[in-house]
């Protein structure tokens, strides 16, 4: 069996980055993007990690915290503009995302 | 134990966590790409779990999959979402060029983890042990103050703007 | 990785999954079998199969229109539930450091707390807190 | 999971036996729970099937595995059936890290011509440094089989019974979380063994650095948080969605909540993950505040002396004893929680739903961040005045 070390954990990050990205920019439902974002995110925060434990710093560690705390906020506010988008035009397609007011 | 459990911890974690993630994107219906997002964040607290990041794994599980996932899915299951599968994914040549770009980036990022000396590095250089939730904690507190405190005027900012977007028109119903 | 590292890892970790597989095979399992002993339902029963309506057919389907404020509760408490996060690694601390930075650490904490406690009367009194 | 076969094997067992004893709780406590509340509302309650009605729950068991295997028509079958398995899940993995007792110390001994040991056994399923936070972070996983019930099942009763639930789920799991910020402030540690170790001996605290002994009360818990501890135990049961705080469910409005359309043997996984989270509930109680295995007034050291001259100086059987001793210990707290938790089910009426949730947001939260302030202002001012 290969063994596990820092390349491991960094092709996984990477993997899971792209497979966010991809979602981010092939879906057209504004919820399944937001998820994706935090996909992103995540894989971010699986390098800084892997990172902080092979280099044994543990900015890589604390610096996870901040991230997820923006990702929540940016979860938060992004489901509330998703729902103020649904109840004006009864779907949530981001194409409704262009126009410039409402 | 003879084989190396720690590797097959990792194996199996990050499978998990590929297949949830590929989940997410694939399925057409949004609540399973929301319980694709739960396996994936599960998944991942498992990974930090192994690289001994044990409070940032509890707090992965606590935030992500207790908290951000739950409003995920509870939004979805509030606005009956079924409907729309046919927009769920655009088409063509412009779906085609996105989907090169993104392998290109893959291409790079992958080429140059290969291409960094990081590939013999399969060993902590020290052992952070369990030790580390202190350590960790008093660095937040005392490096990251600034960080810290702003954290909560972010909070703060987030609280205002969601309750004034929720309470806007259109009522209390969607 | 050391043999002593691995070993607490292990130790902590791979139960976990094997418990959580066990729970899955038990709840799955059990469920399999018991569907084989019962009576089998028969399909054309259509008033049995429809979403239980106290008797009478059902005329509209589950979700029509819902409150808002169930997903407003969810917002705030993820922005709560954040600042509580952060109270964790600080309370761990924060009776080893008490004699040393208790002063500091203490006011710390109070000023991030009050910040949230001004959201949280904010939120108070714009009635994101209402449930009638 | 151990170092060679027998600590493997044994280790295996012992996290299989936690999860099959939440299991077997449950006839128990569903025999319990009707002969209580026949006690209480003066009736007779189960009393036909074997003696004082005990044999019912088997009689329970067989009626619930031979119902019909029923899908509704417009239910998503993956959801359908995943939600009671998923139930499950989050208080077999919280109960697996709750330490029951005093670990057991075999010493070295031969068996199949082989030496073996010396081991350390602790008596819970797994031990975890971080246990509060894991448990945290395992049971937050709770609200996913409502939601997938109530999505799953296609009912507009359902829906609405979950999403009341795991609604009043997080809103009272900031109480539970804050309250158990003050606990972490009071003990230092996120490890449950540790907290239940810094509470032997009678009742000890400092303050303006000197050392008062209050010999007459041991040195538990909710000496130093009876706020915390009210506020704890408020938020478990509403976390446990049982009456009074049942919204979910209330027969009234929403027929029977998440799952209405649920019957036989699913009903009873449900009941099963129920019934496992007050178990976890009532376990984190005896260990926060009531001193988890300790028994008053007895010190560890003591019960092993005696175990000793009872086993005849074999330490490894001793061990067992002792633990066994302070197994007894715990669960007789465990139980007692237990049934208060019927006590009070029978006890008080439903909560209007706008009552519970500010109960929930305006009282309990506003109580528990000033518990923690006060708290923290006391140890500061007294300079490490607990423990």
């Amino acid at each position: 069996m290969l063994e596990v070390g820092i390349n491991h954990y960094l092709i996984l990050s990477a993997a899971l980055f792209c497979i966010g990205l991809v979602g981010v920019l092939l879906r057209k439902n504004a919820l399944v993007i937001l998820m994706c974002i935090e996909l992103m995110l995540n894989g971010v925060n699986l390098s800084f990690v892997a990172f902080g434990y092979y280099y044994s710093n543990l900015n890589g560690f604390i610096i996870v915290f901040f991230v997820m705390t923006v990702a929540a906020c940016e979860a938060a506010v992004g489901l509330a503009l998703a729902v103020a988008i649904l109840k004006r035009f009864k779907e949530i397609n981001i194409k409704n995302f262009e126009l410039l007011k409402g | 134990m003879m084989i190396n459990s720690a590797e097959v911890l990792f194996y199996i974690l990050g499978l998990m966590t590929l297949i949830a993630g590929v989940g997410v994107v694939a399925m057409q219906n949004p609540i399973y790409s929301a319980l694709c997002l739960v396996m994936t964040m599960i998944g991942i607290s498992g990974l930090f779990f192994t690289l001994e990041a044990y409070f940032v794994a509890g707090v992965q599980l606590i935030v992500y999959a207790g908290a951000v996932t739950v409003l995920f899915v509870m939004v979805v299951m509030l606005f009956d979402l079924r409907k729309e599968v046919s927009s769920a994914l655009g088409g063509g040549i412009n779906t085609a060029a996105k989907a090169v770009g993104v392998g290109i980036i893959l291409g790079l990022i992958l080429s140059a983890i290969s291409l960094s000396k990081l590939g013999t590095s399969t060993m902590p250089l020290k052992g952070l042990g369990a030790s580390s939730i202190k350590e960790v904690a008093v660095q937040l507190f005392t490096k990251y103050i600034f960080g810290f405190e702003i954290i909560s005027v972010l909070l703060l900012l987030v609280v205002v703007g969601a309750v004034g977007l929720a309470r806007s028109r259109g009522g209390t119903h969607a | 990785m050391a043999a002593d590292e691995e070993h607490l890892l292990v130790q902590q970790l791979l139960p976990v999954l094997v418990l959580a597989a066990v729970v899955f095979l038990f709840g799955g399992g059990l469920l399999f079998l018991t569907s084989l002993v019962g009576p089998k339902l028969n399909p054309n029963d259509k008033r049995k199969l429809m979403p239980y309506e106290c008797g009478v057919f059902g005329q509209e389907t589950a979700t029509t229109r819902v409150p808002v404020k169930y997903y407003l509760t969810a917002i705030i408490f993820i922005l709560f539930d954040i600042e509580v996060v952060f109270m964790y690694p600080w309370a761990l601390i924060y009776k080893e450091y008490l004699s040393t930075a208790g002063l500091f650490l203490l006011v710390e904490m109070l000023v991030f707390m009050a910040i949230l406690i001004f959201g949280f009367i904010y939120v108070w009194r714009n009635r994101g807190l209402q449930w009638e | 999971m151990g170092r060679d076969t027998f600590e493997i094997t044994v280790n295996v067992v012992k996290m299989l036996v936690v999860f099959l004893m939440m299991v077997q709780m449950v006839p128990i406590l569903v025999w319990l729970e009707r002969r209580g509340s026949a006690f209480i509302q003066h009736r007779f309650g189960p009393n036909r099937v074997g003696p004082l009605g005990l044999t019912q729950l088997l009689a329970d068991a067989v009626k619930f595995i031979c119902k019909e295997e029923f899908l509704p028509q417009k239910a998503v079958a993956l959801l359908y059936y995943g939600a009671p398995v998923v139930a499950l899940v989050p208080a077999a993995l919280a109960l697996a890290s709750i330490p029951f007792s005093t670990p057991v110390e075999v010493s070295p001994f031969e068996m199949l011509g082989q030496a073996w040991g010396p081991y350390t056994f602790y008596i819970q399923g797994f031990h975890m440094n971080v246990g509060i936070i894991y448990i945290l972070g395992v049971s937050s996983l709770g609200a996913y089989s409502l939601l997938m019930a109530g999505w799953g099942s296609s009912n507009k009763y359902s829906l609405m019974g979950a999403l009341r639930a795991s609604a009043q789920m997080i809103s009272y799991e900031l109480a539970l979380g804050l309250a158990i910020v003050a606990v972490v402030l009071l003990y230092g540690t996120f490890d449950l063994a540790e907290m239940v170790s810094a509470q032997k001996g009678p009742l000890t605290f400092h303050m303006f650095s000197r050392e008062y002994v209050v010999s007459v009360l041991p040195n538990w818990g909710i000496f130093f948080q009876p706020l915390g501890f009210v506020l704890f135990f408020t938020s478990v049961f509403a976390e446990s969605n049982r009456l009074p705080f049942d919204l979910a469910e209330s027969e009234g409005e929403l027929v029977a909540g998440f799952h209405t359309e649920y019957g036989g043997f699913k009903m009873l996984l449900f009941f099963m993950g129920e019934y496992g989270h007050m178990m976890v509930s009532s376990s984190l109680l005896a260990i926060f505040y009531f001193g988890g295995h300790h028994i008053p007034f007895l010190t560890e050291a003591s019960v092993h002396d005696w175990a000793l001259s009872l086993a005849g100086q074999e330490t490894t059987v001793a061990s067992i004893i002792t633990s066994l001793v302070f197994l007894a210990s715990f669960l007789v707290k465990v139980a007692l929680f237990l049934w208060f938790f019927i006590w009070v089910r029978w006890t008080l009426p439903r909560f209007r739903y706008d009552h519970l949730m500010d109960l929930g947001w305006k009282t309990m939260l506003p109580w528990s961040i000033f518990n923690i302030i006060l708290t923290a202002v006391i140890l500061f001012l007294a300079q490490g005045l607990v423990l």
